[in-house]
């Protein structure tokens, strides 16, 4: 199981700041097609983006074992 | 660990720290960029905002935004606190300090800052209306560079 | 009389105390330029500089500058510091704190505020080396406005 | 006589922070040429702004009797 992080909007959705999901070997644009399936309550859309162990990652990385990821909807600091 | 040069903080931020850390004896210029919170925007009055991060990743863009700065602008150093937490109207949201040889590129290199910042550092901001609230998404309403960085001419929209 | 929002003096400046001057519920943004005293200039190792004034005209004129910013940019709350005598290598020879409820604005208040003090302000700086002294004069090298103003391009040079 | 304000280079060339001068009725661009026949010590020129009364003034303004004279050679604050 993959650790996602979840904040802002993400998170009051799903109301927690973490899910599991079972993703290992597969691209960042599959998961996050399997992740709006399987958790239908959260707003995922082409602006979000996706980092892995705190970096952007590509829609083409391939998910490893040990990694965290995290759900970057549009960011608005400042 | 509070001076670190890019720091995430709960407490309030004191504009003379972050200055202090870019004083350098061959600048001779500092310029420091205040976000404060705003109670009128387009008619709309905000009663307080509250500003979440993931904390780890966004200081490590914000020493990107860093790396940025220098290559682009040598011999600056830059320092950017930015607060989390519930703040209230006036109250400091991030401060950024960048010193240069030379003044114009203080400016520069701090617009370029800000605008970064709006990109790609991970905090979101939620509005606290009187008769709602809202997490604020994408107010630049523009291409994000995640890994890259934009061109200056790019930036002055 | 410290709280002026126009002040030239002999005491240290506190970049707060500057900042707290344009502190406005409607602003968003403060744009804090801050100008030291640097230790090398093209090869050339200052070891201290030397600040006069004509104190009262110069008061005056900081205040005819903010008066110039808020006709061009609305809203706006200036306050300008300057510190005149001897000055040591990193210490702050001006603050300029200009509040606006747009960040883009605060930048550009900002930098005119600090090239129309090149212009028209009645200040002189004495640079002291290692090997001699010198009044600086004319550092712009261009037309002065002592009466109106500049277009903004004019100052984008 | 009128009093004139010196600053910076012209003081230390004056060797005094002020001068008196019989100037009254004299339009600006006169007052200049007086004074710097008087005092050719001085370095005025025409980058040497007149302020009068702690404002500007043009060339042909003409000096009144209570008016403060001050010489502002090109400034250098920031």
């Amino acid at each position: 199981m993959i650790k996602i992080l979840l904040f802002a909007e993400l998170s009051e959705q799903a109301q927690s700041g973490e899910l599991f999901i079972e993703a290992e070997g597969k691209s960042i644009a599959a998961f996050k097609d399997l992740l709006q399936k399987s958790y239908p309550e959260l707003t995922i859309s082409e602006a979000t983006m996706i980092a892995v162990n705190e970096e952007y990652a590509e829609d083409n990385y391939l998910i490893q074992k040990e990694d965290v990821i995290a759900l970057i909807p549009p960011v608005s600091g400042g | 660990m509070e001076n670190k040069l890019f720091l995430i903080t709960e407490q309030e931020i004191t504009v003379q720290e972050v200055v202090d850390k870019v004083s350098d004896r061959n600048a001779g210029a500092i310029n420091c960029f205040i976000g404060t919170v705003r109670e009128m925007t387009k008619g709309k009055k905000t009663l307080y905002l509250a500003y979440e991060a993931y904390v780890p990743m966004a200081e490590k863009k914000l020493a990107q935004i860093g790396d940025e700065i220098k290559e682009r602008w040598p011999h600056t150093q830059v320092a950017i606190t930015h607060r989390i937490g519930e703040l209230a109207i006036s109250d400091l949201a991030v401060v950024i300090a960048v010193s240069t040889p030379h003044r114009n590129d203080s400016y520069e290199a701090s617009r370029y800052a800000i605008e970064r910042i709006k990109e790609i550092v991970p905090i979101w901001k939620k509005e606290h209306w009187e008769d709602g609230q809202k997490w604020i998404g994408d107010q630049l309403e523009k291409t994000a560079y995640p890994k890259g960085a934009p061109k200056m001419e790019e930036l002055n929209d």
